[in-house]
């Protein structure tokens, strides 16, 4: 069973290793820089720090998205570590997730250095372990195994429990990463139990073999599968295992917030839809009825619950747990198609939450979020630019038309009603109808009313103002071109990344 | 589970707990005198007989023993009277893995090594030991209720895991020279010689040794291979004892007795026990470790079995080997127990931020220099399979 | 095997539901963090107990990939205990109270 | 029944019964650590009866050595002797809850032994630390090496998170 | 493999024995027992306790305890490692060289952060 090591192929770590790498180096340049009264002949102030750190943080994601560009460009099929125990995989759909991951640390790193600022916390190791977590992320959207997969998660967690609770003399802070940590090694306990379980029934820790050894009658199997689909329905916050989202949600950094909302979601969902094509293969159909109730039960929960929200943060973590229902959709239908629509809901997703959060972020300042609705109220008339942007976002979330919201929500329904589910499809529409409600009362204030309290922060600083003109062009671009859905499906061939998944499978 | 293992469990037990640990609190005594200009324990006798004070462990234990059972107001009872098991266990157990002689197979019986027990772990088992040792003075500091014993917890139990990792570290370069983990294998391992000036061979500098360069043989022990782990490993088990140099835990001068002090009777002699008997686990793991265990240097045991079966057959001449092996092990235990006390009466005491200093920023980063150093050197020399 | 490995699996059930409940029920902090390393542990048992049965190690890789992270997440949470700690006079779930349970 | 066997149900007994004890122990936190490191070791001895040697010493110099240590210092240090604990709060649903845990436990357990796979012969230095290290070191290397960078984090999150001044 | 715990459990057994026979005897043997308020205070040397000793302590104990759980897991993947490595060769060396780097980063940012520091 021990095998000869010549074969190994450690260029499918090169993304993994280049975002390691550069946490090391922030590291390093964090303890380098800040016992310094000058570097590189500026002085060092919280203001430089932050940037610089920021600023080589992002060059080595972006580093990492390049190469992870490469290989999506270049990819003739799928390569492993080690092909007697792959461990991590490189193929397009990899390749694709990795790049979403890069992407949204990247934007995570240029919201936080402005904030972090407005906030008053030290930038010190903040990027270094927003590092750490991105390459867990990297690391768990290329795992073919159990143990791989395992680490990653953890790599990805033990990183942003540090970060949720960032604003160390703030007393929601503290709580917000202390329910996250206990919801996080609670989760990750049941996630391992279901691991060893379905080790037990298979034999191995390895998706192809599992596959090979999966047999649907047995105990092991099906408690194995079961619990971690739990796991995994807690990582990504699907109802009922949603509880602590809103809070931790509420109480972390808001730049860490976007980043638990959106990188995290992206990653676990792609590694579960991992697990899902290869480790059970065409989808056993408990499996499938087990995502069609956390499906429609997200959706409502999410819609309903985030209506009655006095905060926008908590709003918008409602709102994510009902955006984790459409994409639990695709994964209870359970076809190429609805697998490569998960793909490009991700991608929108990505731009559009972001975009929301950028722009709560934009907004705070004097040591403290404006994350009330009352905070919006007469936006247009301080921040004109900047209202109009939340509404573009909100409204995309809602799904009006003329947005990547709609084209995503499009594509996923019609692959469920192809597949001939339509209470889902329905379900979703209605909760999408009811979530107009919550999101355009932003449009509304911002709109209508007359500014009340302490004004906002009136300048955006370069980083917010890049990633809020990328994401506002991202999703317009998505959703004005009407090829954008069905062309994301052709043009990138998606649906041929999902095939190639599904066929590699040995 | 035959008679002989347990006859082998019970000379440990007889040689390190009844024979050895009683005597070295004789020998500290003496020797801080002997240091310190001064005559010593001589007074306890029977019936006039004093030899050289030698009475003085047993007067101790009898007077430990009939000292009242006393617990202090607000101690929490149940974990008081447990702290100093917990300490005394982890102490005497801990020389069962380490051997006393090689493995010896006598005409017509079943080989079989001296030692307790021969765990393919050997060493993970000190450790393993060593780290639940921690729990005994953690553990009476706290359920004393007493400031002091609180403090002395606080510094033994942080110096105590501080020293835990790198005295593990400390040590891998042994590993990685004799490939085993296991103590009795290392003995075997050292059990023979190597040329000083071997590496002149093997990177092609020299064709051949000459003769005279040959002739300077070392023993293949750990402290002429790995004389940096010597030292660290030395230092950091020290530590591990919590004894002077290293004693901040228990300094009276700051905090009285430290973890151990609202300790008195037998409760007071397990701690008392169980440092001395850490003294003889840590000579006889320096023994195994780094200097040839139970070897007798330049005479490997096959060759000392060969040499004398012409004379007196095999059976003998195994019998003779061994005892010979055992007393030699034996020899250098003591000297390695006066290593011990000759620090101990040396060095003042060290204060306690230097304690942590050298343990966190020095031996941790020598201990990993050591590692991969030994490691290139090893590649270099052996070459990579 | 000197035993069925069914009493290993149940074992490991057994305690793994005990620290599920402990964790689920109990309101210190500390004996939550404690509970879930007795679900950790519960899964390394039976990991090992489906290596023997199996014949191959993986699971003893597994199991010390487990104990890695369990120190990794116990030194992470127990730094999030002393933060909270430090901020406010308490250890008690309940009390984490700025945002609702 | 061997002497083995024999071991294993009573470290089992011992283990279930600390692990109750400091799930139910309401009083006492360190009393609930000490259960836990008693837990821990006899687990350990359980890992040994089935084979797992190397696994065995890493359970008691990591879990029982080193985590517990930490608990029982952070328990000590902190003070926090007494659990806030009152009865008067609506504990019907724990009650529900434990009973419903234990309900799915026991028709988990009267369906297992069907499921379970047969038990294979094994080499003789089966759990050895030679073989579990070569699977480690080779076929695993990839989760190796990511266990550094995964207590790098774990260095990093602490000391964010319980350092008093951070420069 | 089992047999070779034996010796073990002998010596374990032998330990406690021991341990529990000095108790025992300690018990009976021991003076007899009175008890009374200014004996059993806690020794202050002399003083009244002023302050409880069931306090806080200082944060670096706990993050020293905290440094060494994750230093021990690092070292505990020594161990191993060191045994096998010449049947590991240089692949073994340059994965464990990889594995080193991150901790050896840890060490030196605790190092500069005054984590270490007493």
């Amino acid at each position: 069973m021990v095998t000869s090591t010549s074969l190994v192929n450690p260029s499918v770590l090169a993304p993994f290793g280049v975002v390691a790498t550069g946490s090391l180096v922030v590291l390093l340049l964090e303890v380098l820089v800040g016992k310094r009264q000058s570097f590189l002949g500026r002085p060092v102030t919280r203001e430089f720090v932050g940037t610089l750190l920021s600023g080589v943080s992002s060059i080595f994601l972006f580093i990492a998205l390049i190469v992870a560009a490469q290989f999506f460009a270049t990819m003739p099929g799928r390569i492993v570590f080690d092909p007697a125990h792959p461990m991590v995989a490189m193929d397009r759909l990899t390749a694709f997730a990795t790049i979403l991951v890069c992407i949204g640390s990247i934007f995570t790193c240029w919201l936080a250095s402005t904030y972090l600022d407005e906030l008053r916390i030290h930038h010190g190791e903040f990027y270094a372990l927003l590092l750490l977590a991105s390459s867990g992320m990297v690391l768990l959207v290329q795992s073919v195994d159990l143990v791989t997969l395992f680490m990653g998660i953890e790599l990805m967690s033990i990183p942003i429990y540090a970060l949720a609770g960032f604003a160390r003399r703030d007393l929601r802070s503290n709580e917000s990463a202390l329910k996250y940590f206990l919801v996080g090694s609670f989760t990750s306990a049941i996630l391992l139990y279901g691991m060893a379980l379905l080790y037990g029934a298979t034999g191995s820790t390895d998706f192809v073999q599992i596959r090979q050894a999966f047999d649907a009658s047995n105990l092991l199997a099906i408690a194995g599968l079961g619990l971690l689909v739990v796991g995994f329905a807690f990582k990504v916050a699907a109802v009922p295992f949603h509880q602590w989202a809103p809070d931790v949600y509420e109480g972390a950094p808001t730049a860490v917030t976007s980043y638990m909302a959106v990188a995290v979601k992206v990653s676990a969902f792609v590694a579960l839809l991992r697990i899902a094509i290869q480790a059970f293969g065409p989808m056993d159909a408990r499996l499938s009825d087990l995502f069609w109730v956390l499906s429609a039960a997200s959706i409502v929960v999410g819609n309903v619950m985030a209506v009655i929200q006095e905060n926008v943060k908590r709003m918008l973590a409602y709102s994510s747990i009902a955006n984790a229902g459409y994409i639990l959709i695709g994964l209870a239908v359970g076809t190429e198609e609805a697998y490569a629509a998960v793909l490009f809901f991700l991608l929108v997703y990505l731009f559009m939450n972001v975009g929301a959060f950028a722009v709560v972020i934009t907004l705070a300042t004097g040591g403290k979020d404006r994350d009330r609705y009352e905070d919006y109220a007469g936006l247009s008339r301080t921040r004109p630019t900047l209202a109009a942007l939340l509404t573009l976002f909100v409204v995309a979330q809602a799904g009006l038309p003329g947005t990547g919201g709609f084209i995503a929500k499009f594509i996923l329904f019609s692959a469920a009603l192809k597949q001939g589910f339509v209470w889902l499809p329905v379900i979703a529409i209605l909760g999408s109808a009811v979530s107009f409600y919550y999101y355009l009362r932003l449009p509304v204030l911002m709109y209508t009313r007359d500014p009340e309290g302490a004004a906002p922060r009136m300048e955006t600083s370069t980083g917010e103002g890049l990633v809020l003109c990328t994401c506002a062009v991202a999703v317009l671009l998505l959703g004005l071109f009407p090829a954008a859905g069905p062309g994301f499906l052709s043009h990138f061939r998606a649906l041929e990344w999902v095939r190639e998944t599904v066929a590699l499978l040995g | 589970m035959d008679l002989w293992t347990v006859v082998r469990a019970l000379f440990i037990i007889l040689v390190v707990v009844a024979a050895f640990a009683p005597v070295i609190t004789w020998v500290e005594r003496k020797q801080s005198a002997v240091m310190q200009d001064r005559i010593g324990a001589n007074r306890a006798d029977i019936g006039g007989i004093t030899v050289l004070g030698l009475l003085h462990p047993l007067a101790d234990v009898l007077k430990l023993i009939t000292k009242e059972d006393f617990v202090p107001a607000g101690a929490n009872r149940f974990l008081h009277a447990l702290a100093p098991i917990i300490a005394a266990i982890p102490a005497i157990i801990g020389f069962a893995v380490i051997p006393y002689g090689a493995t010896y197979q006598f005409p017509g019986h079943e080989p079989f090594t001296l030692v307790g027990a021969d765990l393919d772990w050997g060493l993970l088992y000190i450790f393993a030991i060593g780290s639940l040792a921690t729990y005994g003075s953690v553990l009476a500091g706290w359920a004393s209720n007493s400031n002091w014993g609180m403090l002395g917890s606080l510094r033994a139990s942080a110096q105590m895991i501080s020293y835990e990792v790198t005295m593990g570290l400390s040590v891998v370069g042994v590993f990685m020279v004799y490939q085993t983990l296991e103590l009795t294998d290392m003995a075997v391992a050292q059990d023979s010689t190597f040329h000083l000036f071997g590496f002149l061979e093997t990177f092609g500098l020299v064709k051949t040794l000459p003769g005279w360069l040959s002739f300077a043989q070392l023993p293949f022990w750990g402290v002429f291979v790995q004389p940096l782990a010597f030292v660290m490993f030395l230092t950091c088990i020290m530590a591990e004892n919590k004894r002077p140099p290293f004693d901040a835990p228990e300094g009276e001068s700051e905090i009285v007795a430290g973890y151990f002090m609202e300790y008195s009777g037998m409760r007071f002699g397990l701690f008392y026990m169980s440092e001395f008997i850490e003294i003889v686990v840590i000579a006889g793991l320096l023994t195994a470790l780094f200097f040839g265990g139970w070897s007798i240097p330049y005479l490997s045991k096959d060759e000392l079995i060969a040499g004398m079966t012409p004379v007196m057959g095999v059976g003998l001449a195994t019998a003779l080997t061994m005892v010979a092996h055992v007393a030699t092990f034996l020899l250098k235990v003591v000297i390695m127990i006066w290593l011990q006390m000759q620090i101990r009466w040396t060095l003042p005491r060290f204060r306690y931020d230097q304690i942590m200093d050298l343990c966190w920023k020095i031996i941790l980063p020598l201990s990993l220099v050591n590692i991969f150093v030994t490691g290139a050197v090893i590649l270099l020399v052996k070459g990579a399979p | 095997m000197v035993v069925p490995l069914e009493h290993v699996i149940g074992l490991s059930a057994i305690l793994f539901t005990i620290g599920t409940v402990g964790a689920l029920t109990r309101r210190n902090l500390v004996v939550i963090l404690m509970s879930i390393e007795l679900m950790l542990n519960a899964v390394n048992l039976s990991l090992v107990g489906f290596s023997r049965a199996f014949g191959e190690v993986d699971g003893h890789v597994f199991v010390l990939m487990v104990i890695t992270v369990a120190a990794a997440e116990v030194a992470v949470g127990l730094g999030i205990v002393i933060s909270l700690f430090r901020n406010r006079d308490s250890v008690n779930v309940e009390d984490v109270s700025l945002l609702k349970w | 029944m061997s002497f083995a066997a024999g071991l294993f149900y009573v470290m089992a007994a011992l283990a279930v019964v600390t692990a109750l004890g400091m799930v139910l122990n309401l009083r006492n936190t360190v009393a609930g650590a000490m259960c836990l490191v008693v837990t821990m070791i006899s687990l350990a001895v359980i890992y040994v009866v089935l084979d797992a040697h190397f696994v065995a010493v890493l359970q008691i110099m990591v879990y029982a050595g080193a985590i517990l240590v930490l608990f029982l210092f952070v328990v000590m240090l902190l003070n926090l002797r007494s659990d806030a604990f009152t009865p008067s709060r609506a504990t019907a649903p724990k009650v529900v809850g434990a009973a419903v845990g234990v309900a799915v436990l026991a028709a988990f357990l009267a369906k297992l032994p069907d499921a379970l796979p047969k038990v294979a012969e094994i080499p003789a230095d089966f759990g050895s630390y030679r073989q579990v290290g070569l699977a480690l070191y080779r076929d695993y290397v990839v989760p190796f090496e990511v266990a550094s960078f995964l207590l790098l984090a774990a260095v990093v999150g602490a000391v964010v998170l319980a350092k008093r001044r951070l420069s | 493999m089992l047999a070779e715990y034996s010796g073990l459990l002998v010596i374990l057994a032998l330990a406690f024995f021991i341990a529990g026979l000095l108790r025992v005897a300690h018990r009976f043997l021991g003076g007899t027992q009175r008890e009374f308020a200014e004996k059993q205070e806690p020794f202050e040397c002399g003083e009244k306790q002023i302050v409880s000793p069931k306090q806080r302590y200082a944060v670096k104990f706990y993050l020293v305890a905290i440094l060494f759980v994750v230093f021990d897991v690092e070292a505990v993947f020594f161990y191993a490692w060191g045994a096998l490595f010449q049947e590991l060769g240089w692949f073994g060396f340059v994965s464990m060289a990889i594995f080193t780097i991150p901790l050896a980063v840890g060490l030196v940012y605790e190092w500069q952060k005054g984590a270490l520091e007493w």
